[in-house]
């Protein structure tokens, strides 16, 4: 049986070419990636991205529109050190998109608080963009957006436009004096946040685990209940299809059930 | 009490501090005995010696407190050990009743091998076995050990012939997980020579020394057990003047090339031996001739396996005694 | 239908058989286990009854001829992929209850979980038939009994087959198969046999007592004493299906290479390691708790059986010596007792 | 079948390539037994094992297969063993039916020492009892073989520790009859230590090892048998990676020095053994810490006796092994 | 005079004796033997009943009191030679029957022999008071009976002694010595007892009957394959005589220096080597035939009685165990049997 | 007790001192030293010669008067190395002599015969030199003498004057053109020996032990009965006392009941 070219056969682990249409630098290690795209995205999705002979890895979009797709990418080993060489005009390989993303109804017409950690920021900037182009849909919204260091910002011209609109509470972890932002953990913000409206309030909680488990401490000390919380779990999501296995936590894939999940269906989830 | 010393001690009795007493050296080739021979052993040791017995370093049993008046009656006694431990794996006895015919080549040790130890490559019983049968009696003072794996257990780095079992692992990259436990394992216990590339296990079989650990560490069976080779590492020894260890001689040799060098080990030694010392031990004799010309003689008409690597030189350095420390 | 061959009359079947399918049955090879002059009992090709090894459980099962344990995805050419192709052979796999029950696990997974099938595990999937090996006394490890996989229905095997002193008789429910079987055998009355009792039982888990606690118990501390993540566990089973993707460009020229699969095991390192070196599961014990509940619990929960068939494997192969149904029955024990 | 395999192997049962089955390794401290044991391990042989033993190289006994379910039977049946080899001598044994408490530290393996051998220079037996005594059970990996001379029968150069027994020569010479039995021996076979220069011998104390050959040479005891001393040869090993011998620590050390500095090596291995290995023996720890740090410490709180030599620096080269030969 | 002893009064017999002798016993020296922890039995200085050794035989004897086994004979000075000094001691030597005898042996070579008396020796010899002890039991390889040497007439020795259990009893012939016993002991009978059989017995071959072939027989070159030539048969003999002279200047000072001898041996390297290199009997067995026929033929030849005592410390220290009794009579039986 | 000094006490191991007269240099190592002399002397006797310090050894006396004595001395060790080296005034040390010597009385009115092998020269010359002097006590009077080559022959001046009275037979082993004289063994030279009158005729053999054993062989091979034999016997004479043992063979005292020997009293005797 002769070799089955790329489109032949309907193959789940078919990468197709994408070329970068541009590339925004959004820290030493940390790129945006432009790409043509014709996939259908909901906000928090996240795609296989590969170059052949190099890997794959999952990497959320960080926004998309109908034409375009962005990755985040920071550059932790061989594939992404491959990708940090390509330029504008080059391919990428994707597949996807995979997971459940995050669902806008459950957040419309509610006072939507969105806390991101460092590169958490990524799968929720195309919700965030949403809703910074359709606040009238949500009954109030806030951003609290926490980095390690001022080197680690992501979104710094994003971040500004939205400030514009809504607010945007920035938080650096180290003392920094280029910014003059808040200077602390994310979390010690939260409990100063006053939730006027606990019942309509819907509180994404993105990033790495210790920022989401102690975050999610602090929204529930201010009252917000469980099922009004949400994140968004990272995991080696390896295959995007249910099949390999690595991304597993007890009885979910994260890939297909996730990687977005209320927190009250998952809260008691062990690795 | 009167009696030829150097007859006695060809008999595998031991001319001891008490004038009065002797000891027995019972053989056990291969160091593997059925327990059956406990109760003669017993016996003897509680009849005929002070009821105790020393476990030799060679593997076999002393029976210390045997009255030199009691040693044929000992030699009648030990026929079944003769009997069962010697002619019945193929060396030539002529009268079990008289005692061990010769002591000079010394009991043929090994560990424990594959019986039992999951790391030995050969049953090194069955060879110890062989090798007794075709070298002893013989009065020419030659230590044999034999390790299953190069681990060396038996300390065969310190016998005139250290017979270290090998295997080639074959590596079965369609069966390889990439889980590198051969690869860490051997960087951390062996020689390094695994190493992971291009997702595959590379073997360096300039490093490998055919232990077979990979093989035992993978969870999948990709490294195949190949063929059953054998290093040989020669003339170490202890001794007052220059302790040294064995160096290797052959590598990747067949069964029949390390039981044929063996072989010829006694007529070399025949040829060079110096008969004005007492016992010469072949080492020394090496030492003498040279290891050029012991490889020649020593390889003369044994057919080479084709996998089989020779040393060019050896070099046993060791270190000399009676010196500032 | 049911059929009686003589041993001549089995091997003149095989023979028949063989020239369509790959006939695919344990084996006993010499001294080709890990441990020098042990044998390896393990799945290859057969051309005859008595290369079939049917007195010894094999190490490894049928599990990799289906799901390979490495396995060609793509070429890569210049950036293009070419998808690997498949052949044409079909496959005839002699396998005893408890493994055919383990491709109904491994079918849920490559061919029901998530939204696609796995299109590589299923184009060598359609092309197997299954000979189920009547199996009645099962082997020390085995506890498929308590596993509800001692039995196989009749639409999940092409043939079932009791292989006797003198010969074999069998059933055939593959009307594909029915005149190679009729024209080397007289036919007779078959009624499959299955084991009904194991040595070893095991009492799964009350689900509904399965507290938080139960993670936390010391059992699995207990086990990072003594595991030591090889992953022959899940090498062995015939239901682990996990599986890592990698690339590799030849070094020979580096514009060719490929996309492959190979088998992963969540005993072993990397598991769970995500890009930038962070890993779940460090400590062994959490490994084994993650396996066993995924074996007889988490799996069962998205399913509609357990994942586990029982069929012993992971405690014959463990170099630690734990037994993953002693685990079992100590986890029922502990949380029947409560913690 | 499920138990911890670390403890069986604690508890010195091994895990053999046959799943089912194990095999109890016997200590014999000193390598000398009682012969009435033997009836107990051929018993234990017989009924629980496959009827054969198997002689370890240190001196111990291996029974191999003995069913995995047995084993707390044959703890039990053990225990007159454990009594009276082990306990009697003053080892610790908490309960002499639960079996070996500990396998890590060795059999403290000894040749047969003065209470047999013309040239050994105390009793082997006895010392390698004190020192059982003093370090089992213990769990660090540790190899000690004791030599009754320097001549090293018991292999001690390829241990851990290797305690050679030697003698002070003094020399009489008005006992002295100038026959030069001494002198002659001493070049052939020993150090070339002695000479005979103005009608009588003069010993280089430096190059003599203290092995007392001159003194068993003499016909008239012109050569006293002075103090009792041992030379320490340390860190030798085979294995796979680089066998090397062991190389000399110590010289004109007393007896109560040895048994000091073997004591302290457990204190050492503790602070500085790698426990992310699964047991890293001590030879590879000095490796890392380097010798001057176990020098160091060894001696730590040791009354070094005033005779007493130790080596400034030591280089044990050996071989690499995965080279070309 | 016959006295008996308590040990206390005995005790005090030694203590008054040795303000004015020198009191040599056989001693046990512990663990000082060649082989390490064995004891050594040798002839030393004593001051009570307890140091001596009477339960067995010395190693050496105590010839080397009297014929030291190095004795300086000059001093020299810039050439001048001065005769080595004695000391005024006066000696006491407790010895067995054999040993007595062996001195007859040792004054005949010494101060019978050849024209010349040895001045060395007569000068100790003339000092010695030997106490004989009574010895009726002997040892295993004793053969004093054959020799003629179990007993010793009474006017060669000042004392014979009977150690008991509680004590000693005596008898005194030395009238220097007989007031000191009188002060510490009563007197009794006594009559010396002598061994009149040994486990051992020799035939000496008759003389008459020794042809040139004896010297030839195979008897001697067995011996070849066995002796090692260490001289033990000779240091330990009570009646070897044989000694070597030598000179040496001193390291430090080469105008001082002495002339010494020392003992040699017939079995010993070197025994007969002349100026040049010659030696006489290479062969060990052509050693141990002169010294056999030396010490039962030669001698008795040369004076009125055999050299050899049968005190058989030979046969005690021969690290080969040629046994010299037995070699007597091999030779006789080969005598007496024809050659 | 003080030191005693040299001549206080009878001694019979005692050297005295004698004084180097004369050397005469006989072969490339063999030397003849003339010292002063009053000791009472018979022929073939030897004396201990000695350096304190270097030992002592047992040499014959080669020649003799009242006034003086030589000794012909080879060197071979490091006593005769040391009296090489001495000169003319300095001292040797002596004690003797010893043995018994050739009793003249044995040969007066007979056929004597000297056969003499190397040094046996030595013991002999000065019993030679007496019968030049006497003639008239012997009947015939004849030397054989043997060397193993012209190098090593010995009293070549001696040997010429000698001549002039008597016959001296001189072999030399080895092929040997300097001297003219027979070249062959002298056991060779004996077999050609015309005996008259046997029974009145006295042989003396001295030499190297196989020169003696076959120069006998060949005397009783020409009738001469033990007997008539005399030999001189080389041993290890060490004390010269008879109590040292050396030179012991069987009941024989070298040293004090030889040197010279009759031979059927020796002619079994076995070293």
């Amino acid at each position: 049986m002769a070799l089955t070219a790329e489109k032949s056969l309907k193959n789940p682990y078919l990468s197709q070419k994408a070329e970068i249409l541009e590339i925004f630098q959004e820290t030493e290690i940390e790129y945006t990636f432009r790409l043509e795209s014709d996939f259908e995205l909901n906000f928090g999705q996240f795609l296989e991205v590969s170059i052949p002979g190099y890997g794959e890895a999952p990497i959320s979009v960080s926004n998309f529109t109908d034409q375009w797709l962005e990755l985040t990418i920071r550059e932790v080993g061989k594939l992404t050190d491959k990708i940090h060489n390509l330029e504008t005009g080059d391919f990428l390989y994707l597949r996807g998109p995979y997971g459940n993303g995050f669902d806008f109804e459950n957040y419309r017409d509610k006072n939507l608080i969105i806390a991101a950690g460092g590169t958490g920021l990524a799968p929720v900037r195309s919700l965030i963009e949403y809703a910074n182009n359709n606040l009238d849909q949500l009954s109030d919204f806030e951003v609290l957006a926490g980095f390690k260091d001022a080197g680690s910002l992501l979104f710094e011209r994003d971040i500004n436009r939205w400030r514009q609109n809504f607010d945007v509470l920035l938080t650096v972890d180290k003392t920094c004096d280029i910014w003059g932002e808040c200077v602390g953990l994310i979390t010690e913000h939260i409990a100063e946040l006053h939730l006027a409206d606990i019942e309509n309030t819907e509180v994404i909680v993105v990033g790495p685990p210790p920022m989401m488990k102690y975050s999610i401490i602090e929204f529930q000390k201010l009252g917000v209940p469980d099922d009004q919380i949400w994140v968004s779990y990272e995991r080696k999501m390896h295959c995007g299809l249910g099949k390999c296995g690595h991304c597993k936590i007890e009885d979910n894939y994260v890939c297909i059930d996730g990687p977005v999940y209320n927190y009250a269906e998952v809260k008691e989830i062990r690795d | 009490m009167s009696f030829n010393t150097k007859k006695i001690k060809k008999n595998a009795f031991r001319i001891t501090k008490d004038r009065e007493v002797t000891a027995l050296r019972i053989r056990v080739p291969g160091g593997h005995i059925d327990a059956h021979y406990l109760s003669l052993i017993k016996e003897i040791a509680d009849e005929h010696g002070d009821g105790t017995l020393h476990i030799t370093t060679r593997q076999g049993f002393e029976v210390p407190g045997i009255s030199f008046a009691d040693f044929e009656e000992v030699n009648e006694k030990i026929a079944p050990i003769l009997e069962g431990m010697e002619k019945e794996i193929g060396v030539e006895i002529v009268d079990p009743g008289d005692g061990y015919p010769a002591a000079g080549t010394r009991n043929v040790s090994a560990c424990i091998g594959n019986r039992v130890c999951r790391y030995s490559n050969y049953d090194t019983t069955e060879l110890a076995q062989e090798i007794e049968k075709n070298i002893f009696p013989n009065d020419y003072h030659v230590k044999i050990a034999l390790s299953g794996c190069p681990n060396d257990c038996i300390k065969g780095h310190l016998q005139d012939f250290g017979i270290l079992g090998m295997i080639e692992p074959i590596y079965h990259q369609e069966r390889c997980i990439g889980c590198e436990a051969c690869v860490d394992n051997c960087k951390k216990r062996v020689t390094s020579a695994l190493s992971f590339e291009q997702e595959r296990v590379v073997r360096d079989e300039q490093r490998c020394i055919g232990c077979g650990e990979c093989i035992l560490q993978c969870p999948t069976n990709a490294w195949e057990r190949g063929g059953q080779f054998f290093k040989v590492v020669i003339m170490g020894r202890t001794g007052k003047k220059n302790p040294r260890l064995a160096k290797p001689f052959l590598k990747w040799a067949s069964r029949d090339v390390v039981i044929s060098i063996v072989n010829n080990v006694y007529d070399y030694i025949e040829r060079h031996i110096d008969t004005s010392l007492a016992k010469e031990h072949i080492g020394y004799i090496v030492d003498r001739t040279g290891y050029p010309q012991f490889k020649e003689e020593i390889l003369k008409g044994v057919e080479l396996n084709s996998e089989c690597e020779i040393a060019d030189k050896i070099n046993w350095n060791g270190y000399q005694t009676g010196e500032k420390i | 239908m049911g059929f009686n061959f003589s041993k001549n009359e089995f091997n003149q079947l095989l023979e028949s058989l063989d020239q369509e399918y790959q006939i695919y049955a344990p084996v006993r090879k010499k001294k080709k286990d890990s441990f020098s002059a042990n044998d390896l009992i393990t799945y290859d090709l057969v051309k005859s009854l008595e290369e079939i090894e049917l007195t010894a459980k094999s190490k490894y099962s049928a599990k990799e001829i289906v799901f390979p344990i490495r396995e060609t995805l793509f070429h890569f050419v210049e950036g293009e992929q070419f998808m690997a192709s498949d052949t044409d052979d079909k496959y005839i796999i002699f396998l005893r209850p408890c493994d055919r029950n383990a491709f109904k696990r491994l079918d849920k997974i490559f061919l029901e979980n998530g939204p696609e099938e796995d299109i590589y595990y299923k184009r060598l999937r359609e092309k197997v038939k299954f000979f189920v090996i009547e199996c009645t006394t099962g082997f020390d490890s085995c506890f498929c009994v308590s596993m509800d996989s001692n039995t196989v229905e009749s639409r999940d095997y092409s043939a079932f087959l009791r292989f006797e002193e003198d010969g074999v008789s069998c059933e055939v429910n593959d009307q594909d198969l029915a005149a190679e079987f009729e024209a080397q055998a007289k036919e007779i009355d078959f009624e499959p046999e299955f084991i009904r009792k194991n040595k070893i039982e095991v009492n799964l888990p009350d689900r509904d007592k399965l507290t938080n606690e139960v993670f936390e118990h010391q059992l699995w501390t207990e086990y990072s004493q003594r595991c030591i993540a090889c992953g022959r566990c899940n090498t062995s089973c015939p239901t682990c299906s996990c599986f890592t993707v990698k690339d590799v460009l030849y070094d020979e020229n580096k514009k060719s290479g490929e996309r492959f699969r190979r088998w992963a095991g969540c005993h072993i390192d990397g598991f769970t390691e995500m890009a930038g070196g962070h890993n779940f599961r460090e400590e062994y014990g959490d490994r084994m708790r993650y396996k066993t509940m995924h074996k007889i619990y988490d799996f069962g929960e998205r399913f509609d059986f357990d994942m586990c068939v029982g069929c012993g494997r992971c405690d014959d192969v463990c170099p630690e010596y734990i037994s993953f149904s002693k685990c079992i029955n100590k986890l029922s024990t502990i949380i029947e007792e409560g913690v």
